[in-house]
């Protein structure tokens, strides 16, 4: 029962999350070319 | 401190919206000298008056104004009180009249009583116009009510952007004037301006600002 | 040319906020006829012949029942006009940077500013109320108890909404996105005392006004948190703007 | 959660957590919508349970908290990390809330029989969703970047305390016309308690993982931001014409 609801549901989350992961990698991607190498390191 | 230089400013970078308007400025300023900058449309001028009046961050450099550094919320908070800045905009509201307005930022500034009938007296501001709403006003007579404001503050700095525009013949004399007079008593200022005509008699001496950077231009 | 303290800056820009409102007229000609519309619009919305049952055979019209909530719509409406206003005049002719310069105290242009924005929405607030009542047929038993909470409500709820929104017009100072982005903000923000105030009102209007006290006293406590807010941030806010 | 990871956007914790929250996913997908059996007064749309209050913990508390603390700690010292820290906190955050949103409606349509109900979660919910795009809304304002931070960091502080006053006054609102809509005391199978607990834990190790992600490109944007900064500002100098011998005065 109710089924009907919860796929959509699951698709939602899930289908966003995945969404949101690939254009985030996309994201970090594109931004990261133009950063030199040396200025890549994290926490400062 | 008298000696001292008013304003100095070192490889000064400020930015205007992300853009480095000022790309490393180097300027001293000191008692009673009259500076012009000159320079080309979009050198840099209005931040550098903007900067040296504490009003935009300075994010690279150092720069100093009656010794408190620019670099520091507090340092500029502390400048501002020694200056009188005239910029593009007349800094008036319009739906107010002109005493209404001199009224108000005398208040906001402490200005004396006698400073501002003096200066409204000086800048030819007639009864007659004084019960006129600013937006009411001529561009010629929205600058001297400005510079109304401005003298009964009393500055130690002047920063003037422009300060010829708009004005008449009679206007610009007594501007010059002012400034003179003002130089004489100790002030310094900075006038910013295209004009290379009379006031090239009041300035001390000229400065060339472009790429965001300034020069000594040879006279 | 006494001591400068907070509360001298404040009524300087207080009195010249007022000021410039008695020489444009723009809150009382422009922003007091857009709410008794909204009014208006709200009617033409909810059907005049709807009615909700009371029980016993009573019945009240659902204009009149949804009364209290309107009311405080249509102020919080009107409000954005009277904060857009309220900062647009100081944004027309680098006015905030000359209030900078004068080393005014943040928290006195703060509390000016916000002092006259509520002076407005108060008289905004007036209207509005006089218009419900005529235009949705609100009919209540009055008593001094129910006079008092709906003024004590009143005043509240626009102490809020004016402490509140001068901060966020604040934040958004000097923008070009001023205007849209303002109300994106404030509305959320808002939303607490458009519900606490329409409570309160309601109560006021229909119900025990005892229920409404509790409601007042919330929107009470938003509209001294803003103001404590208000007063410790508009340095950073107005700094560097 | 793509393993193909390589080069800036990867690092080896990273790359753990992200394995870790793929694999959790996978067993949650398993336990919630296979193994499990349906509740007894909810029937299949408990399942929805085990996405809808995970991606409300991860929003309202660990999104929303990060914006705070990391506005609260750069008003106080400046910190770059933390600026950043709130900004990818918020984004984050502004998405779980629309998952909450979303699920809770189509929970609320077998359940209530209707897609909105004004309950009082759902309600504070919505609010607050709209608050944070009000949020982000401010960091994209074309401002000086460190003046931008500054109001960014007031509006994180001040958008905390907001959802907190959002929350309980639509509480209080509600209580007064209903009564609660969850949390009855039903005996609750021990599978469905495990996917519920499972769900927090993968939803805690997705956050983290795009929380670190999320951070990583505000920092690449804000190194690319300070190296354009000096690029820029040799541009600005070399605008001039001809360039002057003799420098400062």
């Amino acid at each position: 029962m109710h089924w009907q609801y919860v796929i959509p549901g699951y698709v939602i989350v899930f289908g966003g999350l995945a969404g949101y992961i690939w254009t985030l990698l996309a994201r970090i991607r594109a931004v990261a070319e133009q950063v030199p190498e040396e200025k890549r390191a994290f926490l400062d | 401190m008298s000696e001292g230089p008013v304003v100095e400013l070192e490889g000064a970078v400020a930015l205007v919206g992300g853009f480095p308007a000022l790309a490393g400025a180097d300027l001293r300023l000191r008692p009673s000298e009259v500076v012009g900058v000159r320079g080309p449309n979009g050198a840099g001028k209005s931040t550098l008056l903007r900067l040296c009046a504490g009003l935009v961050p300075l994010s690279r450099g150092t720069g100093h104004v009656m010794g408190h550094d620019l670099a520091s919320r507090d340092g500029r908070r502390l400048a501002r009180r020694s200056i009188g800045l005239l910029g593009h905009a007349t800094a008036l509201y319009d739906d107010l009249t002109v005493r209404e307005n001199i009224e108000f930022w005398s208040g906001a500034n402490r200005s004396l009583h006698a400073d501002i009938r003096g200066a409204m007296d000086h800048m030819g501001l007639a009864d007659r116009l004084a019960n006129v709403p600013v937006s009411g006003l001529s561009a010629g007579q929205r600058r001297r009510t400005a510079i109304a404001i401005l003298l009964a503050r009393r500055p130690r700095v002047w920063l003037l952007d422009e300060p010829h525009a708009g004005l008449d013949t009679a206007g610009r004399d007594l501007l010059d004037q002012l400034i003179s007079d003002a130089a004489a008593a100790g002030a310094s200022i900075l006038v910013a301006t295209h004009d290379r005509g009379r006031i090239d008699d009041v300035l001390t001496r000229t400065v060339h600002l472009e790429g965001g950077m300034l020069s000594a231009v040879p006279t | 040319m006494s001591d400068r303290t907070v509360i001298s800056d404040a009524r300087l820009v207080l009195r010249k906020d007022l000021r410039i409102e008695r020489a444009s007229k723009v809150v009382i000609s422009q922003v007091v006829p857009f709410a008794i519309m909204t009014l208006v619009l709200f009617g033409f919305g909810i059907s005049p012949d709807a009615r909700v049952v009371l029980g016993e055979g009573a019945s009240r019209s659902v204009q009149a029942q949804v009364a209290p909530g309107l009311i405080f719509i249509a102020i919080l409406l009107s409000a954005l006009l009277a904060l857009s206003r309220s900062f647009g005049v100081e944004s027309a002719d680098g006015t905030l940077d000359g209030l900078r310069l004068a080393g005014l105290d943040p928290a006195g242009i703060f509390l000016g500013k916000a002092g006259a924005v509520l002076v407005q929405l108060l008289s905004v607030g007036v209207v509005v109320t006089s218009g419900a009542f005529l235009f949705f047929s609100v009919q209540v038993d009055w008593t001094i108890a129910r006079a008092v909470l709906l003024v004590t409500t009143l005043g509240a709820a626009t102490a809020g909404i004016a402490a509140a929104g001068t901060i966020y017009s604040a934040l958004a100072a000097g923008l070009r996105v001023r205007d849209t982005l303002v109300p994106l903000l404030v509305v959320p923000v808002l939303a607490p005392v458009l519900l606490g105030a329409g409570q309160a009102a309601d109560a006021a209007l229909f119900g025990a006004t005892v229920d409404g006290w509790p409601w007042v006293g919330a929107l009470a406590v938003f509209a001294l948190l803003y103001g404590w807010v208000g007063i410790i941030s508009f340095d950073s806010l107005l700094e560097d703007a | 959660m793509s393993t193909a990871l390589t080069g800036p956007s990867s690092s080896k914790a990273s790359r753990v957590i992200g394995l870790l929250a793929l694999a959790s996913t996978a067993i949650l997908l398993l336990v919630g919508l296979v193994l499990s059996p349906p509740e007894v007064d909810q029937a299949d749309s408990v399942r929805l349970m085990y996405i809808h209050v995970p991606s409300a913990i991860a929003s309202l508390y660990l999104a929303f908290g990060v914006t705070f603390i990391g506005s609260v700690i750069y008003l106080r010292t400046q910190s770059t990390f933390w600026d950043l820290m709130a900004h990818a906190g918020a984004e984050i955050g502004v998405m779980f809330c629309a998952f909450v949103l979303l699920t809770g409606m189509l929970w609320g349509r077998p359940t209530w029989g209707v897609y909105w109900q004004w309950d009082p979660r759902l309600t504070s919910t919505v609010i607050s969703f709209v608050l944070y795009l009000g949020y982000l809304a401010v960091r994209k304002m074309d401002l000086d970047p460190a003046v931008r931070s500054r109001r960014a960091a007031i509006l994180g502080i001040i958008s905390f305390a907001n959802l907190i006053i959002v929350r309980y006054s639509v509480q209080w609102w509600r209580s007064l016309h209903q009564g609660n809509t969850v949390g009855r005391d039903t005996q609750m199978d021990g599978l469905i308690l495990f996917s519920f607990f499972w769900g927090i834990l993968t939803f805690t190790l997705i956050f983290t993982w795009l929380l670190i992600h999320r951070f990583r490109l505000a920092w690449y944007e804000h190194q690319a931001g300070a190296t354009s900064l000096d690029d820029a500002i040799a541009a600005r100098r070399a605008e001039r014409t001809p360039p002057l011998a003799g420098e400062a005065l």
